[in-house]
């Protein structure tokens, strides 16, 4: 029978509608997929049925009888947990209290109560982790673990509560292949004691493997469910973006010229070691890997963010030593970070301002600011990407998250570098803006640019890329040549396997 | 709000004002107000060599405050300055008993305000210290340093010319030490305001993270600030040994806070990225004309911090509750 | 406890540091490490102990609390005041009103920040000058002094009880009293959620604006016990009393290893903290160092401090490399049995 | 109106001192004597010459007819005092000097060997005239304290004093708690101190509670100079058997009567000049400009009570 039932919900946030009429229901002792690309909607649908983000509109029934999350803490107490996607966790407290923060077993006996019971929070979380089968101590400081370790951590809170709904937001986005099999393992334990779950992936294979039903969104808008069994994986992805695939990533091949950028063992002593690739005139050359690889680490080393242990960098055979990003901007390479909230926009600052940034003494050609030339800068790289915007000295703050994106890349391209990297470039931005980006990527390649792609998407790198090399916890694990990656070996690599 | 239209304008609409503007004019009105309920109150108030005379008593904190807005801008704070005319102050002092002259005197209070600044900085970004406890700790080396030298000792021994800084008057009766927070203001408002330097400070103080991703060598141009926020503590220092023409442990006790006071006053966000030199100018006046205002009506000065204490909250909330009931 | 293995050895590292501390200067002086002695240490520092308490509160969600000075001094006018005009009342109403009044205080401050949302740096430096000016309105600027205060009044605090004074009892109180908030109550723990990490308090329904309120209420509350307790130990009341204290009380948080970043401090470690600084204090006449060098040596010490505590602190990488395995389990962990 | 009368201001080293507020009333008494003068009292809230001087600066700006200064710092003040004076505004200091080139006429409560061997002298009384005892001071930059610390010494070489040992000199700050702290330390480094001058009214109170709650009283004995109010309860305990004060109200009522004379011009104020000071009679100005009043008056169990209620 029916345990959840959502219908009419909308959501938007200012310059999205994240969510628009959506509908969804849950049966006990089944796996219920959520597809959608990036930006579909679908954590902001998690978000309202963990009580974190009131919807806007539409309601939610739980065994029939609607219900108001007023906080997140109501939404447990219904029986909801939830696997968040970005790790939410609180690095200077122990695993126990992670897991355990905001409903802390208290003594609920004698005159103490409300004190919170320690030993039973330490116990219960041991118990937890043993399910999962993981070797971590409820003292640990989170601080102390690795990202993959958090995530199950993530796991482990949302199983520490018998809930009847558990929600699984890219569960195994960060595990590796050991940890992936216990997962299936839990979900099937769940099913088996009439639980209902809600997973999101955007690996198809695992979707048809544990899923019994579907749902599809598409630009917060609900397209369409159905039972696994009579749905076919091409079926879901036109769902899913609305065209067939071969459309969405216009890959212009342009003759790979001569290598710009080499690098050589570069190695850190806790985040990565060994890399080494060569880098060619027009070519995209993909990294791919579990959130957690360590691709972004090597790529900020390669731009002077972080120190690596060792390891050298050619451009165009010359030697450089990167010691902080402008060297590197000087010698020609551009980094368009991954987060773009955090390492990218300056937000409150205008888009003039942000695209200037990296070289505004060249721009204004001395210390005296010039508003003039900033702002025919920015327009001519502003137009060329068709940033959206009412005015150049708008804040980048209230920009969608595509024309943020886009602002970023003409930032970069502002600086006119030989190599661009591209860490995330699509990350939670929308279809349209998304279709936007893959096309230019064609064109910095075909205007002799050599690009590298940090995707975790696996249709975005096996579509866009001409090399893809693939990394597994800090190491290269494979290289494919464009024509002989398929999405199997590809994942296979990432995971660890062969 | 993304509009549809591709064709994108230069900038927004000049009907639309801007915050800072507004926080300016809001400023501008509070001075009227200050000035007006001043003349009512006192005869004395409205009187040209009066008001000038009145400058003696904020111009070394306005100088101060000029820097601070600077570290302020680059979410940073700076507890020490106090404690850093102290520490100059002295060494001055032992100068002067040693028979250093006037020249040699200014360059050694600049210099010690120079290196006390520099250690504040060097500390917080080698050590990625939030500059709050570091300049705790420094407030109190600093002057604790004061202290173990002069002991209950003051130094009063200072040559004649040296008076000069702190007590003498240019053109129309104008103080030396105002002409020289005007200059000043005027150097920090360009720099901060209409140079590429300016523009990093911002976009340090508005997202350190992306300023470091730019290209921007933010742990250096913090240590640039502190250091320089060191020199203008010792230029302070200066003026105000000069003006006083005696050196004790406790000088300057408590300025950190009035000055910090003013900057914030002058709309300067504690977090960081937003404020301008304009609105400390204005504050600075605010501040100063309200306690002149007072002190002729013989208010003590521990009254007076009543006013200003509720004015610093006031000034920030009222606008922050005003736009909260617009958006209702 | 619950204290993290970094402030586990931190706090070790002070203990250390303390006793090395006394030994220099039993050295010196024996006579300073006589019982006698050091219960007056003690004694001396009990104040400065509840207001650490009462600050780390404040610092662990991300705040600061500058007021705490003001508001004792203020507390402590409007008691003196009270028993001097009114000395027939017990000093039980003393005893209820100080904190009551230290509270109302502290709950500006928590309202200002937590529901207006201005930064708390700035709204407890509004309230640092306006409560400090406050007093000067209330009295007139006049001082109350010993004869004029009620002997109850001034007798309480030296009260002893099995040859401990009630001004030790009190403070013994509150800080344990903190010490089981912050550890085994939900709201306590939530405190440590709010500095830690804000959104992902958010994400498990902890009410954020909620917990600010409320560590400001508490530091104001024990700020304004302390206030009758410092006028009663003194048998002064001025404008002036505590003036600046403030720093030494976040000096004594931050010597303690309280992280102004929010999240982290341990009251095991605020009052060893406080401890360091109160032996400073009272050793310094004793060993005969001018009481000059106090200030400076305190400003060293917090220097020392806050360096060793950023190198522990020192964000760590993702650690994405499996050489660099986790630390391994805890051998007191033992393998639990399954899961009902 | 505010411009025919004769506007004195009393600037003091800080408010909220029971010392000038007595010295205050001694003003308003010799202002209603002579008729049409407004006493202005003010002053900084701490101690420190920068207040001193914002506050002089804002008193030349309302033009006031003459200062009447307890300085917290001898030199520091000058050049506003000297500001002031070339303004036609008179600048007299009392209690606490000013050096001489800041102003016209000092008025000293009492001569300074007076009050220091006043002082020994009842320290002597108090320990049967042999044993150890140590000074508790302010931060004193504060000249008159160390002047009569000074004196004391000096008064201390008179062999009637040979069996008593000064051990130490101690500064609390003139702030409650530091001074209470370091009357402790004095406890401990020195066990059989019998004794403890403090010349200053803030430190005699709290060496008195610090010998009254270690229960030293009638071991060790607190003397120096203090107001009869607070000191009430210490003399009453017994921790202090005698202490010292000029009488602040002369002082007031003197510093406001010379002051006038100077504003009506009635006199220079330069040395040998007698300035006829109402029921003072006439007070002569000494070398200097310095004008000295009696010798300090003793407090003990007999009188306290009944001075405690005046100041
Ligand atoms: N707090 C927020 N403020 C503004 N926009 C937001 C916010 N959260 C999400 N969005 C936007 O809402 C849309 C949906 O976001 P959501 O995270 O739900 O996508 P998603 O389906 O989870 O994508 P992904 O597969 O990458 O997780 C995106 O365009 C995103 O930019
Ligand atoms: N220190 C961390 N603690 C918890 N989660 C983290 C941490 N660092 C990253 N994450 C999570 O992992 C996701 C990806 O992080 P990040 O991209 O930095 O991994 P990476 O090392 O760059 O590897 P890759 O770039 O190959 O994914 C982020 O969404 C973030 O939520
Ligand atoms: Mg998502
Ligand atoms: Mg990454």
């Amino acid at each position: 029978m029916e345990i959840l039932a959502l219908s009419g919900v909308s959501k938007s946030f200012p310059g999205v509608k994240a969510l628009d009429d959506v509908r969804l229901s849950l049966r006990a002792g089944e796996v219920m997929a959520l597809v959608g690309e990036n930006g579909a909607g679908k954590s902001t649908l998690v978000k309202i049925l963990t009580g974190i983000e009131k919807p806007d509109a539409g309601e939610i029934l739980i065994d029939g009888a609607p219900v108001d999350f007023g906080s997140p803490f109501d939404a447990w107490r219904a029986g909801i947990t939830a696997i968040h996607q970005e790790t939410v966790m609180f690095d200077d407290l122990t695993v126990a209290e992670n897991i355990h923060m905001g409903h802390h077993p208290t003594l609920g006996r004698g005159p103490f109560r409300r004190f919170v019971d320690w030993r039973a929070m330490r116990a219960h979380t041991s118990a937890v982790l043993a399910r999962l089968e993981v070797n971590i101590s409820p003292d640990t400081v989170l601080r102390e673990l690795t990202v993959a370790q958090k995530h199950i951590v993530g796991i482990a809170k949302a199983l520490s509560h018998d809930s009847r709904i558990v929600i699984m937001d890219e569960p195994t986005a960060a595990l590796s292949q050991h940890e992936i099999g216990e997962l299936y393992k839990i979900v099937a334990q769940l099913k088996a004691a009439g639980k209902a779950v809600l997973f999101i992936s955007h690996k198809f294979d695992e979707l048809f493997a544990i899923a019994d039903r579907w749902t599809v969104l598409r630009d917060g808008r609900f397209i369409g469910a159905g039972t696994i069994g009579d749905v076919t994986r091409d079926e879901l992805v036109t769902m899913m973006v609305g065209r067939r695939l071969d459309q969405v990533f216009p890959k212009v091949t342009v003759p790979i010229g001569e290598t710009v950028l080499e690098v050589e063992d570069l190695s850190h002593p806790t985040e990565f070691d060994g890399i080494s690739f060569k880098l060619g005139r027009g070519e995209i050359l993909g990294f791919y890997g579990l959130v957690g690889a360590g691709r972004s680490e090597a790529m900020q080393a390669l731009f002077g963010i972080t120190r690596p242990s060792r390891g050298r960098v050619r451009i165009a055979g010359r030697e450089i030593t990167v010691r902080n990003p402008s060297d590197a901007i000087r010698a020609g390479i551009a980094y368009v970070p991954e987060d773009r909230q955090i390492q990218g926009a300056i937000l409150p600052m205008s888009i003039t301002e942000n695209i200037t940034l990296p070289m505004v003494d060249r721009v204004n050609g001395g210390p005296v600011l010039r508003p003039k030339r900033e702002r025919a800068l920015a327009r001519r790289f502003g137009e060329r990407l068709a940033v959206k915007a009412t005015h150049w000295d708008q804040p980048v703050a209230n920009l969608s998250g595509g024309n943020q994106q886009k602002v970023l890349i003409a930032k970069w391209l502002a600086t006119d570098p030989a190599v661009i990297i591209l860490d995330e470039p699509t990350k939670g931005i929308d279809v349209g803006s998304k279709a936007a980006v893959h096309e230019f990527m064609g064109e910095l390649v075909k205007s002799g640019l050599a690009v590298i792609l940090v995707s975790s998407e696996l249709p975005e790198i096996l579509g866009m890329s001409d090399n893809i090399i693939v990394m597994h916890e800090g190491r290269i694990r494979r290289r494919f040549r464009r024509a002989e990656a398929t999405a199997e070996a590809v994942v296979t690599a990432a995971t660890g396997g062969a | 709000m993304t509009s549809l239209r591709y064709e994108v304008a230069d900038r927004r609409k000049a009907a639309a004002a801007d915050f800072w503007l507004r926080w300016e004019v809001l400023l501008l009105v509070l001075l009227g107000i200050v000035m007006l309920v001043n003349s009512r109150l006192s005869p004395w108030f409205l009187d040209y060599y009066n008001l000038l005379d009145s400058t003696f008593n904020f111009s070394e904190k306005a100088i101060m405050a000029l820097s601070m807005t600077l570290i302020i801008v680059t979410r940073d704070i700076d507890l020490s300055v106090a404690s850093i005319i102290a520490l100059a102050s002295v060494f001055m002092g032992l100068a002067a008993q040693a028979g250093a002259g006037v020249p040699l005197l200014v360059l050694i209070g600049l210099a010690t305000g120079l290196l006390a600044g520099f250690a504040n900085g060097a500390i917080i970004t080698r050590f990625q210290i939030p500059a709050i406890v570091v300049t705790i700790g420094t407030m109190s080396l600093f002057r604790g340093i004061a202290y173990v030298v002069l002991g209950d000792t003051a130094i009063t021994s200072y040559p004649a010319g040296f008076s000069w800084f702190g007590q003498s008057y240019l053109v129309w009766s104008i103080p030396f030490e105002f002409v020289l927070f005007l200059v000043l203001a005027a150097v920090f408002g360009f720099v901060l305001h209409f140079t590429t330097t300016g523009r990093r400070i911002y976009a340090i103080g508005n997202n350190p993270v992306a300023a470091r991703f730019s290209g921007i060598p933010v742990d250096r141009y913090r240590l640039v600030l502190f250091t320089l926020n060191g020199l203008m503590a010792g230029l302070a220092a200066v003026l105000l040994t000069s003006r006083i023409g005696s050196t004790r442990p406790n000088i300057a006790a408590g300025w950190e806070l009035e000055v910090i006071t003013m900057v914030v006053l002058g709309g300067v966000s504690i977090m960081g990225g937003s404020g301008t030199i304009s609105g400390v100018f204005i504050a600075v006046f605010v501040l100063g004309m309200m306690t002149f205002g007072l002190s002729l009506m013989n208010v003590p000065g521990i009254v007076m911090s009543v006013f200003v204490g509720v004015l610093l909250i006031a000034s920030i909330a009222v606008p922050i509750l005003i736009r909260r009931m617009l958006r209702r | 406890m619950d204290l993290t293995a970094l402030a586990r050895r931190r706090e070790v590292v002070l203990l250390v540091l303390i006793a090395l501390l006394l030994a220099a200067v039993g050295a010196r002086a024996p006579v300073f490490l006589t019982p006698a002695s050091l219960g007056d240490v003690l004694t001396d520092t009990a104040i400065l102990l509840m207001l650490a308490c009462g600050q780390m509160a404040v610092i662990l969600t991300r705040g600061i609390d500058l007021s705490v000075a003001s508001n004792m001094a203020f507390t402590g006018m409007c008691t003196a005041l009270l028993s001097k005009y009114h000395p027939e009342l017990p000093i039980a109403v003393t005893l209820a009103l100080a904190p009551l009044i230290g509270f109302c205080l502290g709950a500006v401050n928590g309202a200002l920040i937590a529901w207006v949302k201005i930064p708390p740096i700035v709204v407890t430096l509004g309230t640092l000058s306006a409560y400090r000016g406050m007093i000067f309105i209330l009295s007139g600027g006049a001082s109350v002094v010993t004869h004029e205060f009620s002997r109850p009044y001034l007798d309480f605090p030296r009260q002893s009880l099995f040859g401990v004074s009630a001004l030790l009892w009190i403070a013994l109180v509150v800080c344990a009293g903190m010490a089981v908030f912050l550890n085994f109550s939900r709201t306590g723990r939530s405190l440590y959620a709010v500095g830690g990490n804000p959104l992902a308090a958010r994400y498990v329904g902890i009410g954020i604006e909620r917990c600010q309120f409320l560590v400001y209420c508490l530091s104001g509350a024990i700020a304004g016990l302390c206030g009758y307790l410092w006028v009663s130990r003194y048998a002064i009341a001025f404008t002036e009393v505590a003036f600046g204290y403030e720093l030494t009380v976040i000096a004594a948080c931050v010597i303690g290893g309280v992280s102004v970043a929010g999240g982290i401090g341990s009251v095991s470690g605020c009052l060893l903290g406080g401890l360091f600084l109160g032996i400073i204090g009272n050793a310094l006449p004793v060993i005969q160092v001018s009481p000059f060098w106090q200030m400076a040596i305190s400003g060293f010490v917090i220097l020392c401090a806050v360096i060793v505590n950023s190198r522990s602190e020192a964000r760590k990488g993702k650690l994405i490399l499996r050489e660099t395995e986790p630390p391994v389990p805890a051998p007191l962990q033992v393998r639990p049995e399954t899961p009902s | 109106q505010a411009q025919d009368k004769v506007r004195i201001a009393f600037l003091v080293k800080n408010l909220g001192n029971r010392f000038f507020d007595a010295v205050r009333d001694g003003g308003t008494e010799a202002a209603k004597e002579l008729g049409n003068v407004e006493i202005i009292y003010v002053g900084p809230t701490s101690a420190t010459a920068e207040g001193q001087i914002e506050i002089i600066n804002s008193l030349m700006a309302q033009r006031v007819n003459a200062i009447a200064i307890s300085a917290n710092d001898t030199n520091a003040l000058i050049p506003a005092t000297k500001r002031a004076m070339d303004r036609g505004i008179k600048v007299v200091s009392f209690d606490s000097a000013i050096a001489s080139e800041g102003r016209i006429i000092q008025v000293d409560p009492s001569e300074t060997k007076l009050i220091g061997a006043k002082q020994v002298q009842m320290m002597a009384d108090a320990m049967g005239g042999e044993g150890e005892f140590a000074i508790l001071s302010a931060a004193s930059t504060m000249t008159n304290q160390n002047n009569w610390i000074a004196a004391m010494k000096e008064e201390l070489k008179d062999p009637k004093y040979a069996k008593m040992k000064l051990v130490t000199t101690a500064y609390g700050d003139d702030q409650s708690d530091k001074s209470y702290r370091e009357t402790l330390g004095l406890f401990k480094s020195y066990p059989n101190l019998k004794g403890i001058i403090s010349p200053t009214s803030i430190g005699i109170v709290a060496a008195a509670k610090a010998v009254t709650d270690q229960n030293l009283v009638g071991k060790v004995y607190v003397t120096g100079l203090g107001l009869p109010s607070e000191m009430k309860a210490a003399v009453e305990a017994g921790a202090t058997k005698s202490f010292a004060i000029w009488n602040p109200i002369d002082l007031g009522y003197t510093t406001t009567q010379i002051a006038y004379n100077l504003i009506k011009g009635t006199v220079k104020g330069v040395p040998g000049d007698e300035v006829p000071a109402g029921r003072m009679g006439k007070v002569k100005v000494g070398p200097d400009g310095v004008v000295v009043m009696a010798e300090p008056f003793t407090f003990d169990k007999s009188n306290v009570a009944e001075y405690a209620k005046v100041f």
